[in-house]
């Protein structure tokens, strides 16, 4: 792949990345969130067309418009999230869309040739289970299955490992072991440097959709491959506070939780959160950063442990108490969770209130204090909007974003919990809103912000906590903090660097 | 919202080409109506002014278009209210019936003798029959997950066995027909335009868009909105999805309730099998194309009710079969339909997606 | 993009100016019918369709009729909803109609609820019970008709069941139906009659499997009075191969081997005669009851007659066509009277007995039953029943003759003698609420005497009976 | 015993008269699960049964060759399903609306078009029946021979389009196309279906089949056709595919119980026990009810029924 760039909106997620497989090799593709990993590899299997560049596959210049395009080339891709369906058997998933003869399903030669496959790459599956009473880590060997079973060449696994078990983890290195040793060709999309230096011949390093560098990984190690996952840019950075003495507001002890596909997903996780700072949480996507927020604003069951803010206790509490005793919570899908699309701004500030009685009389709301109230929100935060009745979907992301922290804010909170705050915004709006971060710090309130942006922790935190697979792997004061070490336990090294636990 | 927002956004609105869409696909669909009746021998230039003039040629039937405007109306609130909050309420025609049933028994008892408090306990009536019938599929739906365009198709058809055994068994009137006797001329509503059939159920149903109008700016009303627009935003906000369900088929059923009310004590007096020719299953268009605004729906019934009174002229005067009304207005939803995603298209390419 | 759209709209504006002139040039006249024509305005509606072949065919063809003998234009307006009949009537009173041939006895009602508001509009109201200053009604005594299609269906069948399909439990059609039964019954006491209601004019689907049920059930003669649902019934009879009666119109056509003949409505006759009542504006608003004619078209006001036997003719031994024959002159002299029934009825039977004679006595009743019989002889018969109604009783003229008065408790009931032959006859009256019982005294009532006179009475009897038989064999009456 | 042969014929005849009026049901049931397996959910099945009727009929009527009309009559039905296709998958609009305008539009032009042709006639036209099969040895077994063996040819093919619509779509690549475009059209689309081209043909057999359903009661139970001669059967039909939670067998069961219930109430009147005939009329549109709230548990609804798929939303 040459020199391909490709552009969502203003946004360049792969800016002349140049990238090359030999055979029967394994090779990594490492990188942050946001580095372009997966849209790069969605090119190669022909789901996005480059703005750019041009594919090589065996020699050949081709043009791969659609899966089906892939697919005959030789490449197969397994997505993180599977695409199977439940209700049929294995068999089912693995075979349809495959050009066949007859007009009747085969499924005996089917199995026949899943049962081959499974013993020569040693993926144990039983091809008559329906896929709905199978593991996580057995519907993975489907969908490998269902590659394998295509005589393809190339195999894309992207992030694999982000829901198995330790033990599923080995079996899959084992596999894809052998799958080289017959001539398979394997990319590794992962954020895990041990993966990486256990599996691949090669790696290659993705940071903001470019490429840093390609390394044979026996003579790279896992530092400098962090360091160049990493990087470093400096924004101007806010004077972080000491906060030592100031008491706990938020503590988690030992939660665990199930994530959406029924696994464990945060595991005896502790956290405590203090007064009148700015607690970051830093960590690849998928470490469990999303169920930590949902298990404290209530919108996810906690397995077993215990939340307690401002000492009461509000595990499992419904959100509307959990909001009403000081949380304020700005989710990660502001235009999902947060915010009603067709509403206008007016409406959208009280979907949290509405019920209140300074809001609603008897029977009707009370339009002019929701107009009085959406007034001062526009002023206050500065909300570039033609009027306050306008839908919101017509607003900038930044706007959005402040119409919703305003919201939240306008209960002054005792603990606000923010989640990739400043996603998708520009540099203005992004700076606004740390700044209204720093202002409900210093009045008090305890901030809570997860965030896949290093550098965003690196910038506005005061102390910072690196969490990964569902466990909060240390947590350290923004001035002693090293980009290099963060960058490993991030990467799943633990705690090799000096500093112990603040 | 102040008097000036309104103005500011009637006027974009107008500007803005999208309103002018659905008026041409309904024009597209009268052409395509043109060919077919031209087909049939008719002279479509004379059909079609003998439509228009049936409706708005004379008091009696410009009074007829508004009669029927009243129905749909009423029929087409309850749907609209019941599809914003996404509960897709195929059920206005059998509690429609149910209505019906409600006005009559007031209609037929002592109470329909007393001026005034007949006609208002009829309409109470009304609503609270259409409104259980309604909670039926609620019920299902929220204890038991049934999905709610099955149970209340069928139960339509539920309602018009059960209201056909009542007719033929306990409240029949003596004599021939298979009618109930008639409701007490306390509980007829009057005729407001002389010569006309129009009766006072223009009114309730105006009210009844009003009522609607404002339904949305009341506390429970934001909340059914809220779970009809993003049920997720809902939940976190902490509103309550079960009870949203259940107040909107109510009110949806009731509504529709009413329409039937009103079709027996103002335009029958008796109850009888065949007494709404589909108007719960139009309703489900008007909705649709009103888009889910009182006004909205209240201009597609008007528009809807002309095409209905118009063909009947049409048919009286010219022979033009009375199939040829149904495929017309199957023809305008088609076309509407068509130019709804149209502007979404237009609207994805011009703005180039904001957010 | 505007423009996109401008240009869109522009090019639906001259297709349809196109189409409209080449309509224009091309016009042609299959249905527009156009508005000149005499200056009387005449409209047929009906909730049936024309195309039904028996119901809203008949009053179809006799508007056609009416146009080619007088010249007068017709409007037709057919499957009007039930819900629509008022607003329909009064649209075409509102376009200054003369008069409107309302097809239908739904129709009466709105009839005269729309009479009021336009008083210059004649409407005549077909087997409707209207009537005021501007609507007349024409009920025609279907039930005669049906009387003599029962008598013949009964004299000629083989397996002693006939059976009736109806549309829907409308009073009129349930008056047909009661016609019928009496007219088998007269033949044959004995005979099964049995009904099916569809709830459904149009479905011969549905009329189709109700008439083959009838014939499983034993049923060699169909009858069905239920618009297009009838031609299932026919069709049943057709693939069955037993016989069937058409309605309101010679049906024989649809199946010419299966359909025996046809209760008809002379529907030219009656159309006409609205249509010269409206002309000389001699118009009375009253209930017209035109009873049975002869044939078509003969002398006289009435409308009913049995379509001819047409190819079946051979079929019809000549003794039934004569008892036919003689039947159909009794009921026109008034001899057999075949009373309006709007109500179903149900067979009811009771026993008296006098000494160690037991005499039954039968009947119809729309309500209730026969609780006790006891005869106080030389007097009257008293008779005991749960339900007060329209009762028919069928006295053994053994029992009781020369019926003289009927008194329920100290009131007396009018009554009518609906038929007498010489073993028995048929009185018809009604049993008012709250009372549960009738006396019924004639001139000779059975005379009871001690025990000894009863055996010289018994001998007596015997004579008596002996008498009647040899007289009833030649009479060929069916045993008492 | 006069009295039993006498009943006993008549519940022959009610068992055989159920199975006639059970046929037009089951084919338009069969139709409506093979679209809604692909997840498009058609409202308008007594449209296109009415076209299929108004179809089978005129192609009878001008060529008196069954063939021809069941041709026809899946011809007409099939535009319907063409131009329910393009609404709900082409230009996705909310599928309700789509199904409900087909419903009129269908009820509307098959009436339009019958007035076109045939204009305004007093004896309505009317067309053979089809004739019935008599098969030599088993036509007239005693008791099972009008049950089972003297009926029209399309009662024979519905029957036996029951195994093969389940060995269609549980057995056959395309089968499995259809059930996994309807479960989970992503992974189809990524797997390189046409999951646009699929859920075409599925409305389209549905509608052909619908069509032959409408067609049964010109061709076959009445030689007539009227304005709403299918009487409410596309209702019933979407009522079965519920009912029989999208599996051949069960739609046939649901389709047997409807046409019972029919025939039984008309046979119970000529047997002369006169029963409120509404009542029994309500179970085949309370009982599919029931049975939903049975699968409260297990659904089998195809995930996907409904939603209109939009390539490429990641």
């Amino acid at each position: 792949m040459k020199g391909i760039t490709i552009k969502f909106g203003d946004v360049v997620a792969n800016n002349n990345v140049d990238f090359d497989l030999l055979k029967g090799e394994v090779h990594g593709l490492l990188g942050e969130n946001g580095a372009g990993k997966t849209t790069l590899m969605s090119i190669l299997y022909g789901l996005y067309q480059p703005n750019a560049g041009e594919i090589i596959v065996k020699g050949e210049k081709t043009t791969i418009k659609s899966p089906n395009d892939a697919m005959e080339l030789g490449i197969a891709m397994v997505h993180q999230h599977f695409l199977l369906t439940p209700p049929h058997s294995v068999t089912e998933n693995i075979i349809v869309g495959l050009k066949s003869r007859g007009l009747f399903l085969d499924l005996a030669s089917a199995e026949k040739k899943i049962l081959y496959l499974a013993e020569k790459y040693g993926l144990k599956i039983d091809p008559k289970a329906t896929i709905a009473d199978l593991a996580v880590g057995e519907q993975q060997r489907v969908e490998i299955i269902k590659a394998l079973y295509r005589d393809i060449d190339i195999l894309i696994l992207d992030e694999p490992t982000s829901m198995l078990t330790p033990q599923e983890e080995k079996a899959l290195f084992a596999t894809l072991q052998s799958m080289v040793k017959q001539g398979l060709s394997i990319i590794f999309i992962t954020h895990k440097l041990h993966e990486v230096m256990e599996a691949s011949n090669r790696v290659t390093v993705l940071r903001g959709g470019k490429v840093v560098g390609t390394v044979k990984t026996s003579d790279s190690s896992e530092s400098e491959l962090a360091k160049m996952m990493v990087g470093r840019s400096i924004i101007e950075s806010v004077e972080p506070k000491a906060s030592a003495k100031n008491p706990a507001i938020l503590q988690l002890k030992n939660v665990s939780a199930l994530n959406n596909a029924k696994v464990k997903f945060l595991k005896d996780l502790s956290l405590e959160l203090r007064k009148g700072e700015i607690l970051g949480i830093a960590g690849v996507d998928g470490n469990g950063q999303a169920e930590l927020a949902e298990v404290i604003a209530g919108l996810r069951k906690v397995q077993s442990g215990e939340i307690i803010m401002d000492n009461t206790a509000i595990t499992n509490a419904a959100p509307r108490k959990i909001r009403e005793w000081g949380l304020a919570y700005v989710p990660q899908d502001r235009l999902n969770t947060g915010l009603i699309l067709d509403y206008s701004i007016a409406e959208n500030l009280i979907l949290d209130r509405w019920y209140k009685d300074e809001y609603s009389g008897k029977i009707f709301l009370k339009q002019e204090k929701m107009k009085e109230f959406a007034e001062k929100v526009v002023t206050d935060f500065e909300v570039k909007t033609p009027g306050i009745n306008v839908p919101v979907n017509s607003l900038s992301g930044g706007n959005l974003q402040k119409v919703l922290m305003a919201r939240e804010l306008a209960r002054n909170p005792k603990v606000l919990v923010v989640h990739n705050p400043t996603r998708g915004l520009d540099i203005g709006a992004t700076e606004y809103i740390h700044k209204q971060l720093v202002k409900q710090r210093d009045n008090g309130v305890g901030v809570l912000m997860i965030s896949l942006d290093l550098d965003e922790i690196l910038t506005v935190c005061d102390r910072l906590a690196v969490i990964y697979e569902g466990k909060i792997v240390s947590v350290m004061d923004r001035r002693d903090a090293n980009v290099d070490d963060i960058g490993l336990m991030m990467g799943g090294k633990v705690a090799v660097a000096s500093e112990g636990k603040k | 919202m102040s008097v000036l927002d309104v103005v500011t956004q009637t006027r974009n609105k107008l500007r803005d080409v999208k309103f002018f869409v659905p008026f041409a696909s309904a024009s597209l669909a009268f052409v395509v109506g043109a060919i077919i009746l031209g087909a049939t021998g008719v002279d479509v230039g004379k059909a079609y002014t003998i439509m228009f003039e049936g409706a708005f040629g004379s008091a009696f039937g410009f009074g007829d278009v508004l009669l029927k405007t009243t129905s749909l109306l009423l029929t087409g609130l309850a749907v609209s209210v019941a599809f914003r909050c996404k509960q897709w309420n195929i059920g206005a025609e059998g509690q429609l019936y149910m209505g019906a049933l409600g006005g009559t028994l007031v209609g037929i008892s002592v109470v329909g003798l007393i001026p005034g408090l007949a006609i208002f306990l009829g309409i109470i009536l009304s609503f609270i029959f259409g409104a259980v019938f309604a909670l039926v599929p609620a019920v299902l739906k929220v204890k038991f997950g049934v999905n709610e365009v099955i149970s209340t198709v069928l139960l339509n058809f539920v309602a018009f066995l059960f209201i056909s055994f009542l007719l033929h068994g306990p409240i029949k009137a003596p004599g021939f027909n298979p009618y109930s006797p008639e409701i007490g001329n306390a509980s007829q509503m009057p005729i407001i335009f002389p010569g006309t059939r129009l009766h006072a159920g223009i009114i309730v149903a105006a009210l009844a868009t009003v009522g609607v109008y404002y339904l949305w700016k009341t506390k429970i009303g934001f909340e059914i909105k809220s779970v009809g627009a993003n049920i997720k935003a809902a939940r976190y906000a902490g509103m309550n999805i079960t009870k949203s369900v259940l107040v909107t088929l109510a009110i949806s059923g009731g509504l529709a309730g009413i329409a039937g009310g009103m079709l027996v004590s103002g335009v029958q007096h008796v109850l009888i099998e065949g007494i709404s020719p589909g108007y719960g299953f139009i309703a489900v268009i008007i909705a649709l194309l009103g888009r889910q605004h009182p006004i909205g729906v209240a201009i597609v019934a008007f528009f809807f009710s002309v095409l209905m009174t118009g063909s009947e002229t049409m048919y009286r005067s010219l022979g033009v079969p009375s199939a040829f009304s149904m495929t017309l207005q199957a023809l305008v939803l088609v076309f509407v339909l068509v130019g709804q995603l149209f502007v979404v298209w237009l609207g994805k390419r011009k703005v180039g997606g904001a957010r | 993009m505007k423009s996109y759209l401008k240009k869109a709209s522009v090019v639906a504006v001259i297709a349809a100016l196109v189409l409209v002139s080449s309509m224009a040039i091309v016009a042609p006249l299959q249905i527009a019918n156009a508005q000149g024509g005499k200056q009387l305005k005449i409209a047929l509606v009906t909730d049936a369709l024309f195309s039904d072949g028996g119901w809203g065919a008949a009053a179809h063809d006799a508007a056609k009729l009416l146009e080619t003998k007088y010249g007068y234009q017709v409007a037709y307006a057919e499957s009007i909803a039930i819900p629509d009949i008022e607003a329909t009537l009064r649209q075409y009173a509102q376009d200054g109609y003369d008069l409107i041939i309302a097809h239908g006895f739904q129709w009466g009602d709105p009839a005269v609820k729309v009479g009021k508001d336009y008083p210059n509009t004649k409407i005549v109201v077909f087997t409707g019970l209207v009537s005021s200053n501007n609507v007349a009604s024409i009920f025609p005594m279907q039930q005669e008709g049906t009387f003599l299609l029962g008598a013949l269906g009964a004299m000629m069948t083989k397996t002693g069941t006939l059976a009736y399909v109806g549309g829907d439990q409308y009073p009129n059609i349930i008056n047909i139906f009661e016609g019928y039964k009496q007219g088998a019954k007269l033949v044959k006491p004995d005979i099964k009659v049995i009904g099916t209601y569809l709830g459904d004019f149009d479905n011969p689907a549905k009329g189709k499997e109700a008439g083959l049920a009838q014939i499983n059930n034993g049923a060699d003669f169909l009858f069905h009075v239920a618009d297009t649902s009838g031609h299932g019934v026919i069709q049943a009879a057709k693939e069955k191969k037993v016989y069937a009666f058409g309605a309101v119109l010679d049906q024989s056509a649809l199946a010419p081997d299966t359909v025996l003949t046809s209760f008809v409505l002379d529907m030219d006759k009656a159309f006409d005669q609205a249509l010269q009542m409206v002309v000389q504006n001699k118009f009375e608003g009253k209930i017209f009851k035109p009873g049975i004619e002869v044939g078509k078209g003969a002398s006289g006001d009435g409308i009913v007659y049995l379509a001819p036997f047409n190819q079946l003719d051979s079929k019809v031994p000549a003794d039934v066509k004569a008892k036919l024959q003689e039947l159909t002159q009794a009921v026109i002299d008034k001899k057999i009277l075949v009373p309006e029934r709007i109500k179903t009825t149900s067979d009811i039977s009771a026993t008296a007995k006098l000494g160690d004679q037991t005499y039954t006595i039968t009947g119809i009743s729309s309500g209730g039953k026969i609780n006790s019989a006891t005869i106080n002889s030389g007097k009257s018969i008293k008779f005991e029943f749960d339900k007060a109604g329209d009762i028919e009783l069928t006295l053994p003229k053994s029992v009781i003759d020369g019926i003289t008065v009927v008194k329920a408790g100290d009131k007396t009931v009018e009554f009518q003698e609906i038929s007498s032959s010489d073993s028995a006859s048929t009185i018809k009256f009604v049993l008012p609420e709250g009372s549960s019982s009738v006396e019924i005294s004639g001139t000779t009532v059975v005379p009871e005497f001690g025990t000894l006179v009863a055996i010289v009475l018994a001998a007596l009897l015997v004579g008596v009976i002996g008498i009647v038989r040899f007289k009833g064999a030649l009479l060929n009456l069916g045993r008492p | 015993m006069k009295l039993a042969g006498e009943t006993e014929a008549v519940i022959i005849g009610i068992i055989a008269s159920g199975i006639r009026l059970a046929t037009p049901v089951l084919f338009a049931g069969l139709g409506e699960k093979i679209a809604e397996r692909s997840g498009i959910l058609n409202l308008g099945i007594e449209g296109m049964m009415l076209m299929g009727a108004f179809g089978g009929f005129i192609g009878t009527y001008f060529t008196g060759n069954y063939v021809i009309g069941i041709l026809l009559a899946m011809a007409s039905a099939g535009i319907l399903a063409v131009l329910k296709g393009f609404l709900s998958i082409t230009i996705r609009t909310n599928q309700l609306a789509a199904g409900l305008a087909i419903w009129l539009l269908g009820t509307g032009l098959a009436a339009l078009l019958y007035r076109l042709t045939f204009g305004v006639r007093t004896a309505a036209p009317s067309v053979e029946l089809m004739p019935k099969i008599d098969i030599p040895g088993l036509s007239n077994l005693p008791g099972i021979g009008p049950i089972l063996f003297n009926h029209d040819p399309l009662v024979y093919i519905g029957f036996l389009l029951v195994p093969l619509t389940y060995i269609f779509i549980f057995k056959t690549n395309l089968g499995l196309k259809i059930r996994t475009v309807g479960e989970n059209p992503k992974q189809a689309d990524a797997l390189g279906v046409n999951v646009y081209k699929i859920r075409y043909l599925a409305v389209i057999v549905g509608g052909a089949l619908a069509g032959i359903g409408g067609a049964y009661y010109s061709l076959v139970q009445t030689g007539y056709f009227l304005e709403n001669i299918t009487g409410g059967a596309g209702w019933i039909a979407l009522a079965l595919v519920i009912f029989g939670r999208w599996k051949s067998q069960w739609i046939l069961v649901g389709a047997l119980i409807f046409g019972m219930v029919d025939a039984f109430q008309l046979g119970l009147q000529a047997l002369g026990t006169t029963l409120p005939y509404q009542f029994l009329l309500m179970l085949p549109y309370l009982i599919p009810i029931a049975v939903l709230v049975g699968l409260y548990k297990r659904t089998g609804a195809p995930a996907a029924l409904a939603t209109p798929y939009v390539r490429g939303e990641r």
